[in-house]
């Protein structure tokens, strides 16, 4: 099994990829390795969130990601 | 009556207001607002994605609060997702009330929050490239008036 | 567009809106207001009078003033006179505009001005017997909010 | 030729009628006369309104209704 990084919005441009499966665990560290240099670049700013298993996480850097968890990197939002 | 919901498909805005109005014949006001994609400022098509397991608990979350806040007999709350083009519906909100100026300030307040703290991402077709929209500022001081 | 009329029999004010936004394409927002002859609360009918060579002229000066304040694209201004049933329209407001903030203030500036400051009078038949309506203090003081 | 008094939204009630026909020249003190007491009683207020002719008088004290002029009598609104 493994962990599932979804990139929304402009994230997906960045990545050039919807999806992208990594190994389990997927700690902060982790994650900015496995996003890539222009999305931790963009994971940096407080404006872009971090959800796991379909919660965003109140504080992002003490993600813990286990297996067949999805991890969703949540650029600021715009609606309506 | 209460009716929150996201559409991939085309649908028709006043259509929910009149059945929002003719479900809740107690109320003295039906207040709704409808945002589509506008014509003639060079958009040729609009996106909006969404993160499913967040956007709808979301939506559902805003539609409590605005019970909460507003004294209320009906709200219809849906948003699009997916590929439109100029004149499209994109978000209708509409609301029911004793008196109206509680369904005028619902819709002014789910507006607030939908655009700028739902979890929806837009991007916009110009001169065949797109282009993702973040919200303006004013959307983000339109939101914080409601801060308590 | 402008539309500004007084109607003798019923009218359809879901219509009303749909129509405003297909004649505004270039608008990004849509909003509308909708009063009605509340069912329950005990009121058998509603009879609306007014005088005709004030009224209309106070209502053309109404969508006037709506249009200097907003930055408005369109403005529907449509309210009954005569003898109306609960569940009937008694009054619909619908504006457009490129951003939504001005739309749904419009919509909430006409309704406070033709609430207490337009020449319409109304009464109630409650129990066999009718009862003239006055605004409710509430009613005056969200109309003096709109003053400069 | 003659001046009318119309009464309007609970006005009519306390005059008994919709219009009255009344000789002209009207002025104020000619009108409180013409209305009777009940409605004369109500022009006293400030909320009552008076047009001649079409126009909402901004002094109602010194209306002057000619021959053929409608002189209306406006209580407070209530629309909507």
């Amino acid at each position: 099994m493994a962990v599932t990084i979804l990139f929304l919005g402009p994230l997906r441009d960045l990545a050039g990829e919807e999806t992208r499966e990594v190994p389990a665990p997927l700690d902060w560290a982790g994650l900015l390795d496995a996003a890539g240099p222009l999305v931790a670049e963009q994971l940096a700013s407080e404006r872009v969130n971090v959800a796991c298993g379909g919660k965003v996480l109140s504080d992002k850097h003490g993600l813990n990601a286990q297996d067949g968890d999805e991890v969703a990197l949540l650029p600021p939002v715009s609606g309506g | 009556m209460r009716n929150v919901r996201i559409e991939s498909g085309a649908f028709d805005p006043h259509a929910l207001t009149s059945n929002l109005a003719k479900s809740c014949p107690e109320a003295g006001g039906i207040a709704s607002f409808l945002g589509a994609v506008r014509a003639g400022g060079g958009v040729q098509a609009l996106e909006l994605s969404h993160y499913e397991p967040l956007t709808m608990a979301g939506m559902e979350l805003l539609a409590d609060d605005a019970f909460a806040r507003f004294d209320l007999m009906g709200l219809s709350m849906v948003h699009r997702v997916g590929h439109m083009v100029p004149g499209d519906p994109i978000v209708c909100v509409a609301a029911a009330s004793r008196h109206r100026r509680d369904a005028i300030a619902t819709i002014d307040f789910c507006m607030d929050h939908l655009k700028s703290a739902a979890w929806f991402w837009k991007r916009e077709l110009r001169e065949g490239s797109w282009h993702w929209i973040e919200p303006r500022a004013q959307d983000y001081s339109d939101k914080d008036r409601w801060e308590k």
